[in-house]
């Protein structure tokens, strides 16, 4: 009897990476962000590894923190600033997390990186940007404006609304102060409630969108942050005129295998762990509605 | 996690019996060990600075300490690895001197259970976790719990120091017991001239609101913030207008009252006040007896009241009162003697407590300080006084000495020979307990000068022989047998803890043991604490215990409870249990066990949860042991942390 | 069957009051019938009681609270209701119980072994139930089998053929059996020797597929979302398969119970590998028995006796050391 | 097997107690000051109440190797938490019966109470309970996952 | 292929096996469990505790080739003279292995796994070692059903009781043995051995027609095309999962039996400094499968739960890899459900055709 079998079964072929095996990193230095972020910057061992190491804004990684577990976090420094380490910033929330931010400089660490897609940073050239950042959904962007600064004349006018519950709770410290400082970007703060020697914008971000009022003209919107802002983020940004593409975002998932195979991170057929994490609107409201 | 272990030497305590260098080179080997060391002495200054040095030098984030038992010197290293920055929480102790090098001469087993130990230490460490106490406001305010000499001074001390104070009384009169004693060993002094002065004081004091007449209904909340609601039973007269003038004792037509304050060697009046110097010196309505409660035919005290203070409407008030600390002075009560039916099980009118007796002796008894036998009225002479009535006596469940009536059973022999210099006293003892200041000397007066014979044996029997009690017992010390003819015998009956002191407990949430006496918080070295933190033990409701050593616990309870409110905030032990909100499905059976009612149920956006009131918790871990999904977890004590013990030792 | 118009008629009557009425209805095949969500009166029409009533509509009603649902009860469903009210894990105001006299249930896998030597059980086409035997059609040919060799094994010592508690019942209640439970089920596994009964639950549990379908069909299983069974902390027992975590699941599983279970023998029904997981239940049922003279699922005031103490337990004697 | 130590000859088995700190762990230390000589095969785990035991410790005890496990908490009346004992007598009663279902000897696993002041006591319970122990010799265990063999601690 | 078929009698099987388990890890069915609780399962061939091959399997064989729990490698953590160090160490490559009596919708799942595992999603970018190192090594002899039960749909979803879809060899019930027909080379190449006979004619045509038979025992088949648009069309008709949910209980025995779910979980387990990290089975319909660590669950719902996983065999995964469905009709979720939970209907109902397939009896209420 002949082989009806349409699909030839597949074989491993001697050398095939395994992408389950993390690059063993080094912590070259943890910045505690605030009381419940912090950053970690790690450099890769071994020869040449992190030299070659390459990614794109908006990628992710996945830390493993040996005999806890691993955890996706999106790297948050760009690919332009990576001689000396690449940067994560994880917030405190489960087992991995916690074990995270017990990790000193020197600690070992695996990661496996760069994973999924990244911002389109190429098709937003020549165009304003307008980053959104609330809490820890700064890091992400993070990646991307620096990546921009570092590319300044790629783009057109570059703004930050960075907000956070109160002063304690803004990360980046050291980039905020140079971001307020520089006079390529504009750049907004901005705190849920009036703190004693707050000097920004005091309010909620969406409310402090609608109120600066980006013009959509060749405008892009990018904007990551807990879902309750987001979904508010989105109204304001409709009621100024953005468009769903023009609108991007990040999405975060619970994730095992990173390489669309385990099965937890899907919203229908999309793979947030191999198409996302980052999205625009109109992507999105192709998808099934589960976030 | 950096783990710096330090194996101690004890001296040759533990370096005599395990091998502390192979442990430490052993823990060297420990995951997440960056550094360890055997130490000579790790409690010494120079061995805690070698830890302090060991954490800054080898940027430790724990540390293990194996010597001897943390019941020891926990709070020791704890202190230690603070001073050199390290949350208090990230030290682990393994007791290798008490549990391993004390109990057994094999060096080689010693050290590998001395290792295993160590391990333990460092697998339960590694998941340790910085815990730091939570501030909690307090009410400055104590609720002092008994009357008596002990509770008086807890009371007036803590006025003394500043702080408000409720006292609550369950008798119409503080004084307690002390209050019907004649005179006090051993200088015989008059009982009511020392304690009087003090009970004026309670009453004068702006500090102290006193409640008599009163007991407590329930107790909520917690160290610092307790409520108390306190229940003050209808005395059918207004305090408020009542003057102590006692009119009314005099014209009340019912004067076969069974007189408390008397132990009942008397009767009195159905209203009366208690005795002269009672505070307050308010009349109390006896409701059993008295004709107008009973039967409605009476209401001569409301007559003949000239300010109108009787009242036979007024009914238990429930008062609410918030205090930061509780002292409990409960005091004692007489076990109940007539279990002893040799000596006639309550049946010969002649056979009397010692407290009785105290009665018949003191000049405001029934008898206004001449003895005379209940029977007929006789001055008695030969007076037999039998010890350890329910005392040191295994057969009828009180194996424990009152401590006491050694003393007091000199002191009335003593002061019989006073009121009767022809009288006689015999004392049957089973050893004379007598240390104390002047104590032993007083002993020996009463035999020496004052020619109490005194019999080292027991009393078999008791039997009446016309108007005398034959009183049948041994002289172990002559090898023989005696009799003597007794006008009158007094029994020594033995303490024990207040009637109603379990309920009290229960509701202070405190323990007590098979007696009734509560159970201080370290036999040794927390006297007059609880386990229940903001409760203080003070006098004879701990354990029996006389005059002075009542009123030192009174004030020691007092200098407890002005230390802890001292401040307008407490810090709560963080050893707590700890709910994840996120696992928590509401089932309750962790509000259902805890013995403290330290959790409850709240409202989480629609999902009922657990919440722990880290100031009630305890830390005991039963809610933990019960949750089945694991989602309340004592901190400290974390199920992960046990099991890496188990782990530790087991995985095979 | 004038039973099931009866109890229709009373899903009917209570429909417009509830959520849905929770029951009994056709299966995939006509051996096994399927829980049963009415919601419409047209639902009732399907609605089966009888001995194809086998699983326990118990399990489903924590996941309304806050709702009003009507259920169907044999008297060892009634008994987890009564358990669930009583710890407060369903309110009884919000649950309308409707009760039958139960002659006892189906077991599936009974009947599959009994036709086993006729051919796949699956080839079933037609069963009918009628003076004490199951007629069982299977290939075209027609089984007779005694309904008591294949009903539950709960059944044979069930105590309880009435709802212990329900606000209808429909028909006369069944005179009581008589029935004690002396734990005859476990009588197999005491006479091994304690290397038999280790080496027995190795073998057993080496199969399990930690499909947790034990669990959730347990209605006494409180944790439902949140079971230890899959969570790091507290980390009880690792994902892998290991027959010692899996035992030592069936073991938490137990412990969890004791006390509670009703021995509604659910969870080992539904084990698709046919491990005797009840037998854990089980022992600690009888121990508690023994101590406690409770049964669980009787009395809505009652306390599961591992959630309660007394100073003095007549029952414990402390060992003499 | 025990952590990083070289074979004991089995001479010791593997026991574990899990004794609450103001009552039974208190009574070892007592034990100790007392110089009350006692086998060495028992470790023990310090919980604040024999109430924070959980019958599943000890279940995971035995199926990792334990060759027994003992609980000791404050006799009844004395705990000082005032109940955590009631309810670890019941359960721990409960829990007892299970263990020959499984196929292991109840006689691996015993509980009792002795207070602080027991150090005797707790002697005569220790070496008891060794012996018993040791009559039944070491315990069967049930094999874990081949994947987690790598966890075995062995000898360095 | 050339290669001949052959003839293996019953009575010769197990020295044939146990000739293979020189060259094989050799795996076939067996029976466990004593009287109505037993169960026929997958486990390395144990000659003297027989073979199972009358009854059909009550697991699937999914776990021969990807196991429950499997070492994806070793680490060492240390710390040398104060300083961290770490060292990761992959698990072995699995030993070649022979799986005999599997049906042939078992070996149709792992179809359904090829093309994700071999890093479709990531266009080959990433793909599964283990499992391609499994699946190159693994022998498939796939025994033909000669009856169908009622669960049985594999006809619904592209299958047939005979299908060599995935298999390396085709063993067919003839006479008092099977007819043993090579799909692949590598299929040939194991009945290379004495103890197999050559085939006649009569068995031929005996194998022949008990394929037939049972293929047209099998129900007529609907059209499952638009299973794709019509279950994303329900994605938020929350009315249509509730009730198809409702009796769910939420555990993974579908799953956990199905020859095509192929999710996973990755956890490390860990004793001081050594530890694994280990690759284990999950089950999409397990509450905490998508819990994030903020406590968020896209899923919480079991209805939630349920749509996923039909969701994904009937819409997305087809949407993915060119209208295959990742369904292979074995029918175990159906008949091992505890809750009779019927995954033909509620493809059906999504697409409207329940009454047309004779599932109408069924009420999911």
């Amino acid at each position: 009897m002949a082989n009806e079998n349409a699909t030839p079964t597949p074989t491993y072929e001697p050398g095939t990476r395994n992408p389950y095996m993390p690059y063993v990193a080094t912590v070259v230095e943890v910045v505690t962000e605030t009381h419940n972020i912090k950053t970690f910057r790690l450099r890769l061992d071994g020869e040449g590894v992190h030299e070659a190491f390459d990614h794109k804004p908006g990628q992710t990684g996945q830390l493993s923190v040996f005999g806890v577990g691993e955890s996706t976090f999106v790297i948050n420094s760009p690919p332009t600033r990576k001689d000396k380490y690449i940067q994560f910033s994880c917030m405190r929330a489960g087992e991995v997390t916690t074990a995270l931010h017990g990790l000193q400089a020197g600690d070992k660490i695996g990661v496996r990186a760069p994973m999924g897609n990244s911002f389109d940073y190429d098709a937003m050239k020549g165009k304003d940007i307008f980053f959104i950042g609330g809490g820890i959904g700064m890091a992400p962007m993070r990646t991307l404006l620096l990546y921009m600064l570092d590319n300044r004349k790629d783009y057109g006018k570059i703004s930050l609304l960075y907000g956070a519950k109160s002063p304690e709770d803004l990360s980046f410290a050291e980039d905020r102060e140079d971001w307020l400082k520089r006079d390529d970007m504009n750049t907004y703060l901005t705190i849920d409630k009036e703190a004693p020697g707050w000097e920004h914008k005091v309010g909620l971000i969406p409310h402090v969108l609608e109120a600066i009022g980006p013009s959509p003209e060749n405008c892009v919107a990018i904007t990551c942050g807990p879902p309750i802002m987001i979904k508010f983020v989105l109204q304001a940004l409709n009621k100024l005129g953005f468009k769903p593409d023009q609108i991007v975002t990040t999405l975060e998932k619970r994730m095992k295998c990173g390489i669309g195979i385990c099965g937890r991170c899907n919203i229908g057929g999309k793979y947030v762990c191999i198409d996302g994490p980052v999205f625009t609107f109109e992507q999105l409201s192709q998808m099934p509605n589960e976030l | 996690m950096r783990i710096g272990v330090f194996i101690c030497h004890c001296g040759s305590n533990i370096a005599g019996t395990v091998d502390v260098a192979q442990v430490a080179a052993n823990a060297a080997k420990m995951p997440d060990v960056a550094f360890a060391v055997d130490t000579m002495y790790a409690c010494s200054e120079p061995g805690q600075q070698a830890i302090e040095e060991a954490v800054k030098q080898h940027k430790l984030t724990g540390v293990v300490v194996a010597s001897c038992s943390p019941r020891m010197h926990e709070p020791t290293f704890r202190r230690a690895v603070e001073r050199a920055g390290l949350n208090r929480y990230m030290i682990e102790m393994a007791n290798i001197r008490e549990q391993v090098s004390w109990i057994g001469k094999d060096k080689e087993a010693n050290t590998r259970k001395a290792t295993d130990l160590v391990h333990m230490a460092v697998e339960k460490l590694r998941l340790n976790r910085v815990l730091i106490p939570k501030q909690i406001p307090v009410t400055r305010k104590v609720l002092v719990v008994g009357g008596g000499v002990a509770g008086i001074q807890a009371a007036l001390d803590c006025a003394e120091g500043g702080m408000e104070v409720v006292m609550v009384e369950r008798e119409p009169s503080i004084g307690g017991k002390m209050s019907k004693l004649d005179k006090t060993f051993p200088t015989i002094d008059c009982s009511s001239c020392v304690l009087g002065p003090k009970m004026v004081d309670v009453a004068q004091n702006d500090h102290i609101d006193l409640f008599t007449y009163s007991e407590v209904e329930s107790i909520t909340g917690y160290v610092g913030n307790f409520e108390v609601t306190i229940r003050k039973k209808a005395p059918y007269v207004d305090w408020e207008k009542c003057t102590g003038c006692g009119i009314c004792t005099e014209k009340c037509p019912n004067k076969k009252s069974f007189d408390r304050h008397n132990e009942g060697m008397g009767t009195t009046t159905s209203i009366n006040i208690p005795f002269p110097q009672a505070i307050p010196k308010k009349a109390t309505i006896n409701a059993a007896t008295c004709r107008k409660l009973v039967d409605g035919k009476c209401g001569v005290c409301a007559k003949v009241c000239p300010s109108g203070a009787i009242n036979y409407e007024q009914e238990d008030e429930l008062v609410t009162v918030k205090v930061g600390a509780v002292v409990a002075a409960t005091g004692y009560d007489f076990m109940d003697w007539t279990v002893y039916r040799e000596y006639g099980a309550g049946r010969y009118k002649d056979v009397i407590t010692s407290l009785q007796y105290e009665r018949l002796l003191s000049a405001s008894g029934p008898t206004e300080g001449h003895i005379k036998r209940p029977s007929d009225g006789k001055e008695p002479k030969n007076i037999v006084f039998i010890q350890c009535v329910g005392s040191r006596d295994v057969s009828i469940g009180r194996p424990y000495c009152s401590g006491f009536c050694c003393m007091y059973t000199a002191k009335q022999a003593i002061l019989t020979k006073d009121h009767i210099p022809d009288s006689q006293s015999y004392v049957f003892y089973m050893d004379i307990r007598s240390p104390g200041k002047a104590y032993d000397e007083f002993t020996r007066r009463a035999q020496e000068e004052y020619g109490a014979q005194y019999l080292r044996g027991r009393v078999s029997t008791i039997v009446p022989l016309g108007d005398k009690l034959l009183v049948r017992g041994a002289d172990t010390l002559a090898g023989q047998q005696v009799e003597i003819e007794a006008d009158l015998v007094v029994l020594a009956v033995g303490g024990e803890a207040a009637h109603g002191a379990p309920q009290l407990a229960e509701k202070l949430r405190i323990s007590y043991d098979s007696y009734g006496f509560f159970m201080e918080g370290h036999v040794k070295l927390k006297p007059v604490e609880t386990n229940t933190a903001g409760v203080f033990l003070a006098g004879a409701c701990q354990g029996l215990k006389d005059i002075p050593a009542s009123v030192a616990q009174g004030s020691a309870a007092a200098a407890k409870a002005l230390g802890l409110l001292s401040k307008d905030t407490l810090e709560s032990d963080p050893q707590t249990a700890s709910v994840d909100l996120k696992r928590c499905v509401g089932c309750g059976k962790c509000w259902n066990v805890c013995p403290f009612g330290a959790i409850r149920e709240m409202d989480m956006r629609g999902q009922i949860k657990a919440e722990v009131l880290e100031a009630v918790c305890q830390g005991c871990g039963l809610c933990n042991a019960t949750c089945p999904q694991g989602a309340i977890q004592l901190s400290h004590f974390t199920d992960n942390q046990v099991l890496a013990e188990v782990e530790a030792l087991c995985r095979c | 069957m004038a039973i099931q118009e009866q109890l229709k008629k009373m899903i009917l009557d209570v429909l417009p009051d509830v959520d849905c009425v929770i029951g009994w209805g056709p299966g995939p095949d006509p051996l096994r019938g399927s829980p049963f969500f009415m919601r419409k009166p047209e639902d009732v029409e399907s609605f089966m009681a009888g001995p194809m009533a086998v699983q326990n509509p118990a399990l489903f009603l924590p996941e309304y609270k806050g709702k009003k649902v009507g259920v169907v009860v044999k008297g060892c469903d009634s008994r987890s209701v009564v358990q669930l009210i009583s710890e407060d894990l369903i309110k009884r105001e919000e649950v309308v119980i409707i009760g039958f006299p139960c002659d006892g249930v189906l077991d599936v896998a009974k009947v599959e072994n009994a036709l086993a030597s006729h051919g796949e059980p699956g080839e079933i086409t037609a069963v009918e139930f009628s003076g004490g035997e199951v007629k069982v059609t299977l290939a075209g040919n027609t089984h007779s089998l005694k309904f008591d060799d294949v009903k539950a094994d709960k059944c044979g010592r069930c105590a309880v053929p009435n709802a212990v508690m329900s606000d209808f019942f429909a028909g006369i209640a069944r005179e009581a059996s008589g029935v004690k439970d002396d734990y005859e089920d476990l009588a197999a596994l005491e006479k091994m020797s304690l290397e038999e009964r280790f080496a027995f639950w190795e073998n057993e549990m080496s199969r399990c597929l930690r499909c947790y379908a034990c669990r959730n069909a347990c209605p006494m299983c409180v944790c439902r979302d949140h079971c230890v069974a899959s969570s790091r902390i507290p980390h009880w027992i690792s994902q892998a398969d290991s027959t010692r975590d899996k035992l030592m699941f069936q073991v938490i599983h137990a412990v969890h119970l004791a006390g509670r279970c009703t021995g509604c023998g659910e969870c080992q029904r539904v084990c698709p590998v046919g491990i005797p997981v009840l037998l854990l239940k089980r022992t600690l049922s009888k121990g508690v028995t023994e101590l406690f003279d409770y049964a669980a699922g009787m009395d809505t005031e009652s306390k599961p006796p591992l959630l309660t103490f007394q100073v003095e337990e007549a029952t414990i004697k402390e060992r003499n050391w | 097997m025990s952590v990083l130590n070289e074979s004991n000859n089995g001479k010791e088995l593997r026991i574990v107690g899990f004794l609450c700190n103001w009552c039974s762990y208190g009574g070892a230390d007592t034990a100790g000051v007392g110089r009350f000589t006692q086998p060495t095969d028992l470790r023990i785990v310090r919980l604040p109440c024999s109430g924070r035991v959980n019958p599943l410790f000890i279940v995971k005890a035995l199926l990792n190797g334990a060759d027994g496990v003992l609980v000791s908490g404050c006799h009844p009346r004395d705990c000082h938490y005032a109940e955590g004992n009631f309810y670890a007598r019941r359960r721990l009663e409960v829990f007892k019966r299970l263990l020959p279902t499984l196929g292991i000897d109840p006689r691996r696993f015993e509980y009792t109470w002795v207070s602080a002041s027991e150090g005797q006591r707790w002697q005569k319970v220790v070496s008891e309970f060794t012996q018993q122990v040791h009559a039944l010799g070491p315990a069967k265990f049930v094999a874990d996952a081949p994947e987690f063999d790598v966890l075995k601690v062995c000898a360095e | 292929m050339n290669a001949q078929n052959k003839f293996i009698s019953r009575a010769k099987l197990a020295d044939w096996l146990k000739e293979l388990s020189s060259r094989f890890e050799v795996w076939a069915p067996r029976k466990e469990g004593e009287g109505a609780r037993s169960v026929v399962v997958y486990r390395p061939f144990e000659a003297e505790k027989g073979l199972e091959l009358d009854r059909k399997p009550t697991e699937s064989a999914k776990h021969t080739m990807f196991p429950r729990s499997e070492t994806l490698f070793n680490f060492r953590r240390n710390l040398v003279e104060g300083a961290p160090s770490l060292e990761l160490e992959e698990a072995a490559d699995p030993a070649p292995r022979l799986v005999f009596g599997l049906l042939s919708c078992d070996a149709r799942g792992f179809q359904i796994f090829d093309p994700v595992y071999n890093g479709s999603g990531t266009n080959g970018q990433a793909k599964d070692t283990y499992y391609l190192k499994r699946r190159s090594s693994t022998v498939l002899i796939v025994k033909s059903c000669s009856k169908v039960l009622s669960t049985c749909f594999c006809n619904w979803v592209g299958g047939g009781p005979a299908s060599t879809e995935g298999a390396d060899v085709l063993a067919t019930e003839v006479q008092d043995g099977f007819l043993l027909t090579p799909v692949s080379e590598r299929g040939a190449a194991v009945l290379d051995s004495s103890l197999l006979a050559a085939t006649n004619s009569d068995m031929e045509s005996a194998a022949a027609d008990s394929q037939t038979k049972a293929a047209a025992a099998l129900p007529a088949a609907p059209d499952l095309k638009e299973s794709q648009s019509a279950l994303l069309g329900k994605f938020d008709n929350a009315a249509f999962w509730q009730a198809e949910s409702s009796k769910c209980l939420s555990c993974g025995a579908c799953t956990y039996l199905c020859p095509t779910c192929y999710c996973f979980n990755i956890s490390d387990e860990a004793a001081g400094y050594n530890g694994v990290r280990l690759r284990n089975w999950d089950s999409c319909m397990m509450p905490l499968f998508t819990m994030e660590a903020s406590g968020h669950n896209p899923r919480t719902p079991k209805m939630g739960r349920l749509k996923n996983r039909v969701g994904h065999k009937f819409s997305y995964y087809p949407s993915l890899h060119g209208g295959r469905i990742a369904c292979c009709g074995c029918g175990r979720c159906i008949k091992s459900c505890p809750s009779s939970v019927d995954i033909r209907r509620i493809v059906t109902d999504a697409i409207g055709f329940t009454e047309t397939v004779g599932l109408k009896e069924q009420n999911n209420g």
